[in-house]
């Protein structure tokens, strides 16, 4: 009973830190400071499952725990620092939407991902924070993520901060994955974040390379990268 | 609610005001103090505020010709609206009068009077720097508006109403909705309004001598000696107040919820040590801030703006 | 003949009387006896709208030659609540206008207007069918368009206006028309009680809904549809502009509250979704364009498509309440609709009357020439000033209450799980904020600029305080303005009786209390309570005074310069300019700066040039194609007539076989 | 610099501010008035800013001058206290006098520096009215080329009177 009061206010707590890492993620440019924020962000998830797997009492959750934990707070992470720090741009300047739109826009996203699941919410069990199950707390939020991932992903004009805003997009899915399916399997969710770092690697190296190539690297410049 | 209760209640309220205007300059005086003091500098001690006002208020004042009522009335009406919200907001007492219930929407318009007066008074002078302060003034507050109703929405949701004694008493009981993420994200939406609201960095910088940089200080350029005591003491209870909202919202203890002079006692301690926490804070977090840029506000506000707006949109639809 | 429908008969008679002084009589008698004429015209309409309001029932027959059944006069509640309105304005207005008018504004042809507009408008409210609907808002229409011609010899802009006008204002009648037609076709008659039979869910009363509610929203002035205000407020003479916007524009108000409430209850959600994004999209836009106005009365004019939109807000709240069976919180939010229709009348008539009394001591409508005039012009500031604070909401206002009931409806409103309610609420509370937020800083630089600091021309330097009558005027409305304010426990009463609901009842000294929701406000208390606290500390101020006299020093401060002139102060333009650059995307003004530098160096600026000019983006955006559009058509419609008297005959005969044809078939 | 290397170097740093060298002066100005708070006003009459980089060094963290009260404004109708430095320029006369018009009764004006008391190395120069005294009644007056910062401190002392 305890447990699941502990694991009801987890799952509050860490949902709120997921939603307001993403909208920090809009508000400010500096990069160092998003990727602390998206370090954060990728503890908070950790938290998440873990707090699922109180509710759901399967110990694998917790393993997967250790292992979001590790890549998402703290290799990928990292390895963006570094590459920021070898490319030297360390502010996203003048992305293509002025933060005080974003912001608004980010409002708006909002509504419409609790809007969308509210069906699973009900789904799951009642409206209510009493009885709600965990996808109550977190479909929306992931959604939100998603969202908020792709509103980075198609306004920011460095890469790194595409980077951030392609890693927000796969925190989304992760949070949504993790409650909607009760926890995916380990193997999969493993793949998952493997296949995440990966990118990440890749990305960082090669906005390093772009950047040697043509100082800085606006992306909206690389048009010539047709067939 | 008959009539003894409510005149032991208007006493209260009464020694609520008296202990929150005599409060507000040592507030001031916090915040200069703790920013002296990391900044490696001994300060005046926190009752200099006092020794200002004792000293404003024996000089004669002057002003400019051509000035009309407003430079006359205007620092007393914002006075006496930061007096009213002293009354209005459950500092020591969280039991409203029966006629006159602390309303955040009435709270925040008559904070508004405040802002208007203020307002006026710069641009009464007719000098460049008073409606330079008055527009940048203005704006603020036209901007701080949505953020500010926002976040009483939020407070007011768990409540089903916006009467603040009812959401300090809510959430006393309640801790757990202090903790909420609508709770959280609420407060700190307010509490980034209540620094735009009492012009602090990093909105306006209130030790600027810069004429240029400034909001607060050039609309009062050209008040003087007792006008000047009173707007500055009502920059300060607004202050002092707002910061016992706040803390009354994160730590709804102490709070007197019934008349008894014990209660009482406990309550203007509580909300003394509250504030006076705070107060501290603040100076010393400002010393590591600095003012944004006029046109990076609206960026500030929109931020806290969507805070509240989660708060809300998470109390509705899922908790 | 009771005593609604001898008031109704009085109207009738006395605006004859009107109109016949005003053609008979010559001068400054005309002035007085017709303005005298039109406000006795008009107390007839307020007795009528009291005795409608209060209750009383009472039909006019008029039988016309016309093949309709006779035309119905007989005000409901609601009806009389908004005759009320418009007499008492009417009243102010007319009393204002004798000391008012001059050349070409005290003209025959402008008094007979003026009378046939306050007939028109308390006639609108107390119509019982359709087709005298229609009469009276086409009589309205005319009477308005020929005031805004007023000054149509001198000034081209009034010209221009008055078209713009007589085009939007005939959509709307062609609009509202097609509504009621398709409506009495579902229903077959004319007279309200038969349209109600209609049945909201079928899709040709969805069409009917949607024809009305572009009638009555454009005029109404709610955004898209708005473009005629800024031009027609302006250039009418001042008493008209005030009747324009206090009551014409409400009668908007009241069509729509005829259709939703009366005519075509239950409707479906989106009908209240409709409302309120109409509303809430004009409240922002309007309240945004009003804050970078410099022209008062365009000012003016933006703020009351702002005021405008609120109410349909308010309304479309209640029906999306009423939907979700929320009926306390419904009836809240439409009382809260009422009051800002009464309390919009109040201060914005003082306000325009205020504009006009400006106008007539200085000759100027522009701010940024403005400054210093409380000196010379106590009354009008005075009352403005007051009248500011009402449009701002501040309090003790009767608009602070308006909107305080209408956010503790908006509070109390939601029940978790309704999504369109949960995500429609917020986006309206935060539309609403942001709506007062821009009126606080419209109304402080209205009142600001235009009356303190110093004086920013020779004309403002040299006003001087108006006639009695405008004096009066403008002062009893001020004094509405708070007395609404102070006592709304009694005014939300009644006006919730006009509606037949519960949901207010007054409380403690006439303070209002919201059954059912826990939120009460005694304006009054507060009041008492302030003074109470603020006694002492004024007490010491007025002590020191005594002790410590002001004294006056002559240049205010700058900074030790010697040249301090009344050109370094702030303008309008430049209070309003933080607030256009942060909303530069939804204004888009256009900025030019032009550089003249001196002869012998090109990096020598003579003289610095500054241009900036706020065009609506609506209309930019919207209208100049349409116009363009309806040029070209007309150019080529204009290659069928040559002149040929024979080929308009044969255009004639060709329509007569035709409609023959038709017939036949 | 990030944050938390500045409250590392705040914590570093400590009090920079030295013990109050004395207890208060033995003879306070005679106004009462402005016994232990003094808003100044500093006006730059024509100074060759030596003055001005001591008076800045006098309300630095070392020698705080604000612990006694005295406290730098932007707005003579805030000041008690107008401090002038330098001789009086021909442009500055107006102005001076305008600002010492437009503080607040009761006020002091201090001369600040020997060029401000009788116009000391620039005497008879270009453009130079004259010293302050000159121009507007003088109270105080703190001799020194530039007057060292303890100096000016004692001066504002015996106005505070702490």
């Amino acid at each position: 009973m305890t447990t699941a009061i502990l694991a009801t206010q987890l799952l509050a707590l860490t949902t709120g830190v997921l939603l307001v890492t993403s909208v920090l993620l809009v508000w400010q440019r500096s990069l160092a400071s998003a990727v602390r924020v998206l370090a954060v962000q990728g503890g908070a998830l950790a938290l998440l499952v873990v707090a699922i797997g109180l509710t759901e009492g399967d110990a694998e959750l917790f393993v997967v725990a250790v292992v979001v934990l590790a890549l998402k707070a703290i290799a990928i992470p990292l390895v963006l620092a570094r590459a920021i720090r070898s490319s030297g741009v360390e502010r996203e300047d003048k992305p293509l939407l002025n933060p005080t739109a974003g912001l608004v826009i980010v409002a708006l996203l909002t509504t419409l991902a609790y809007l969308v699941s509210t069906p699973i919410v009900a789904a799951t069990g009642g409206t209510g924070a009493g009885e709600a199950g965990p996808a109550a707390f977190s479909a929306p939020v992931g959604l939100t993520m998603v969202l908020v991932g792709f509103l980075l992903l198609t306004t920011r004009r460095r890469a790194l901060s595409q980077v951030v805003g392609f890693l927000v997009l796969d925190n989304g899915i992760a949070t949504v994955g993790f409650l909607t399916a009760a926890g995916v399997p380990l193997v999969v969710e493993l793949g998952v974040s493997l296949d995440v770092l990966l990118v990440a690697l890749i990305l960082a190296v090669l906005s390093g390379r772009m950047g040697a190539l043509i100082g800085q690297d606006p992306v909206s410049m690389m048009t010539e990268l047709r067939d | 609610m008959n009539a003894a209760e409510t005149a032991a209640t208007l006493l209260v309220l009464l020694l609520q005001v008296t202990v929150m205007t005599a409060l507000a300059p040592v507030v001031a005086g916090i915040t200069r103090q703790a920013r002296a003091r990391v900044e490696g500098r001994a300060g005046a001690g926190v009752f200099q505020p006092w020794r200002d006002l004792r000293k404003l208020v024996t000089k004669r004042p002057i002003h400019a010709a051509g000035t009309s009522w407003v430079t006359r009335v205007g620092p007393f009406m914002l006075l006496a609206s930061s007096f009213l919200i002293a009354a209005l907001i459950p500092l020591v007492s969280a039991a409203p009068l029966p006629l006159v219930p602390d309303d955040l929407f009435v709270v925040v318009s008559v904070l508004l009077l405040g802002t208007v007066a203020l307002a006026l008074l710069g641009l009464d002078a007719g000098s460049a720097f008073g409606g330079m302060g008055s527009s940048r003034h203005m704006m603020i507050a036209a901007l701080v508006e949505p953020t500010v109703l926002m976040a009483v929405y939020a407070l007011s949701i768990p409540v089903g109403s916006s009467t603040l004694s009812l959401i300090v008493a809510n959430r006393r009981d309640d801790p757990a909705s202090i903790a909420s993420p609508a709770g959280v994200l609420g407060v700190v939406a307010l509490a980034v309004v209540v620094l735009a609201e009492t012009g602090r960095l990093p909105v306006d910088n209130p030790s600027t001598h810069l004429e240029l940089t400034m909001v607060h200080e050039a609309m009062i350029l050209e008040t003087s000696a007792r006008d000047l005591a009173q707007v500055e003491l009502g920059s300060w209870l607004r202050l002092t107040v707002l910061l016992g909202l706040v803390g009354n919202l994160v730590v709804p203890w102490g709070v007197a919820t019934d008349a008894t002079p014990a209660a009482v006692a406990i309550g203007i301690v509580a909300i003394v040590v509250k504030i006076g926490i705070l107060a501290a804070v603040l100076g010393a977090a400002e010393v590591g801030l600095a003012k944004l840029r006029l046109f990076r506000v609206p960026e500030l506000l929109a931020g806290s703006f969507v805070l509240a707006f989660l708060a809300v949109a998470a109390s509705y639809l899922v908790a | 003949m009771n005593g609604v429908a001898g008031g109704l008969v009085a109207q009738l008679l006395l605006a004859v009387l009107a109109v016949v002084v005003a053609v008979t009589t010559t001068g400054h008698r005309r002035n007085l006896l017709a303005g005298t004429a039109c406000a006795a015209l008009a107390a007839a309409g307020a007795v009528t709208g009291g005795l409608a309001l209060a209750g009383r029932q009472g039909a006019v027959e008029v039988p016309t030659t016309l093949p309709f059944s006779p035309l119905v006069l007989s005000p409901d509640r609601l009806g009389g609540l908004f005759i009320l309105v418009a007499g008492v304005v009417g009243v102010a207005a007319s009393v204002y206008a004798i000391g008012y008018v001059h050349g070409a504004s005290a003209s025959r042809s402008q008094w007979s207007a003026l009378a046939v507009f306050l007939l028109g408008m308390q006639l609108v409210p107390a119509a019982g069918d359709a087709i005298t609907f229609l009469l009276a808002w086409e009589l309205m229409a005319a009477a308005s368009t020929v005031l805004v011609l007023a000054d149509q010899t001198r000034s081209p802009a009034a010209r221009e206006a008055a078209l713009w006008y007589a085009i939007m204002t005939h959509l709307s009648m062609v609009a509202i028309l097609a509504g009621f037609a398709v409506l009495a076709g579902q229903t077959g008659g004319t007279g309200f009680r038969v349209l109600a039979n209609a049945d909201p869910t079928s899709p040709a009363v969805s069409v009917a809904f949607g024809l009305l509610v572009l009638g009555f929203a454009s005029k109404a002035g709610l955004v898209p549809l708005h473009v005629w205000l800024p031009r027609a407020h302006p250039e009418a003479p001042s008493h008209a502009s005030a009747l324009m916007s206090a009551v014409m524009v409400k009668m908007g108000v009241y069509g729509a509250l005829l259709v939703a409430l009366r005519l075509l209850p239950g409707g479906p959600t989106w009908w209240a979704v409709l409302l309120m994004g109409l509303g809430g999209a004009s409240a922002l836009y309007g309240i945004l364009q009003a804050a970078v106005a410099t022209d008062i009365k365009r000012l003016l004019a933006y703020s009351t498509s702002e005021n405008v939109g609120l109410m349909f807000l308010a309304l479309g709240t209640a029906l999306l309440l009423r939907g979700y069976h929320v009926p306390g919180a419904a009836s809240v939010a439409l009382i809260s609709c009422l009051l800002f229709v009464v309390n919009h009348a109040a201060f914005k008539a003082t306000l325009f009357l205020g504009a006009g009394a400006i106008l007539h001591a200085t000759g100027e409508r522009d701010l940024d020439r403005l400054g210093g005039l409380v000196h010379r012009m106590p009354w009008t500031g005075a009352s403005f000033g007051v009248a500011a604070m009402g449009a701002a909401a501040l309090p003790v206002t009767g608009a602070f209450v308006a909107e305080w009931a209408l956010l503790q409806a908006l509070i109390h409103g939601v029940r978790p799980g309704d999504q369109v309610v949960a995500v429609t609420v917020p986006l309206a509370l935060a539309v609403i904020a942001l709506t007062a937020g821009l009126a606080l800083l419209t109304f402080v630089k209205a009142y600001g600029i235009a009356f303190l600091a110093r004086p920013r021309s020779d004309a403002a330097a040299g006003a001087h305080e108006v006639p009695t009558t405008m004096r009066v005027a403008m002062g009893a409305g001020a004094i509405a303005v708070v007395a609404l304010g102070v006592v709304p426990g009694p005014v939300a009463a009644v006006l919730a009786r006009s509606l037949g609901i519960a949901g207010a009842q007054p409380i403690g000294l006439a303070g209002l209390e919201l059954t059912g929701m826990g939120a009460l406000l005694d304006p009054l208390s507060l009041t008492i309570l302030g003074l109470l606290i603020g006694a002492p500390a004024l007490l010491y101020v007025v002590v020191l005074a005594r002790r410590h006299p002001r004294e006056v020093a002559a240049p205010g401060w700058g900074c030790g310069g010697i040249r301090v002139s009344p050109r370094m102060q702030y303008t309008a333009t430049s209070y309003a300019e933080p607030l256009m650059r942060v909303f530069d995307d939804a204004l888009q003004p256009t900025r030019d700066v032009e550089v003249t530098t001196v002869a012998d160096s090109r990096y020598m600026a003579a003289r610095v040039e500054y241009r900036q000019r706020v065009d609506d983006v609506v209309e930019v955006r919207a209208y100049a194609p349409l116009v363009a559009a309806a040029n070209r058509l007309a150019d080529r419609a204009r290659g069928i007539q040559n002149g040929s008297i024979h080929r308009y005959l044969a255009f004639s005969f060709a329509a007569l076989v035709v409609v023959l044809l038709a017939v036949v078939r | 610099m990030s944050l938390s290397a500045l409250v590392r170097l705040i914590r570093r740093t400590g009090r920079i501010a030295e013990p109050a060298p004395s207890d208060p002066p033995a003879t306070p100005l005679p106004i009462p008035a402005l016994r232990g708070s003094a808003q100044i006003r500093h006006v730059d009459a024509g100074s060759c800013n030596g003055c001005e980089i001591e008076v800045g060094a006098a309300f630095g963290p070392v020698y705080d001058a604000e612990r006694y009260g005295a406290k730098l404004v932007a707005s003579p109708r805030h000041a008690d206290v107008v401090l002038v430095t330098g001789v009086v320029t021909r442009n500055m006369a107006e102005p001076l006098r305008l600002t010492v018009g437009a503080t607040p009764q009761p006020r002091l004006v201090i001369a600040l520096g020997d060029c401000a008391r009788n116009c000391g190395a620039l005497r008879g120069g270009y453009g130079v009215v004259g010293a302050v005294g000159d121009v507007v009644p003088v109270d105080l007056e703190v001799p020194g080329c530039p007057p060292e910062p303890e100096a000016i401190v004692e001066a504002l002392r015996r106005v505070t009177g702490r």
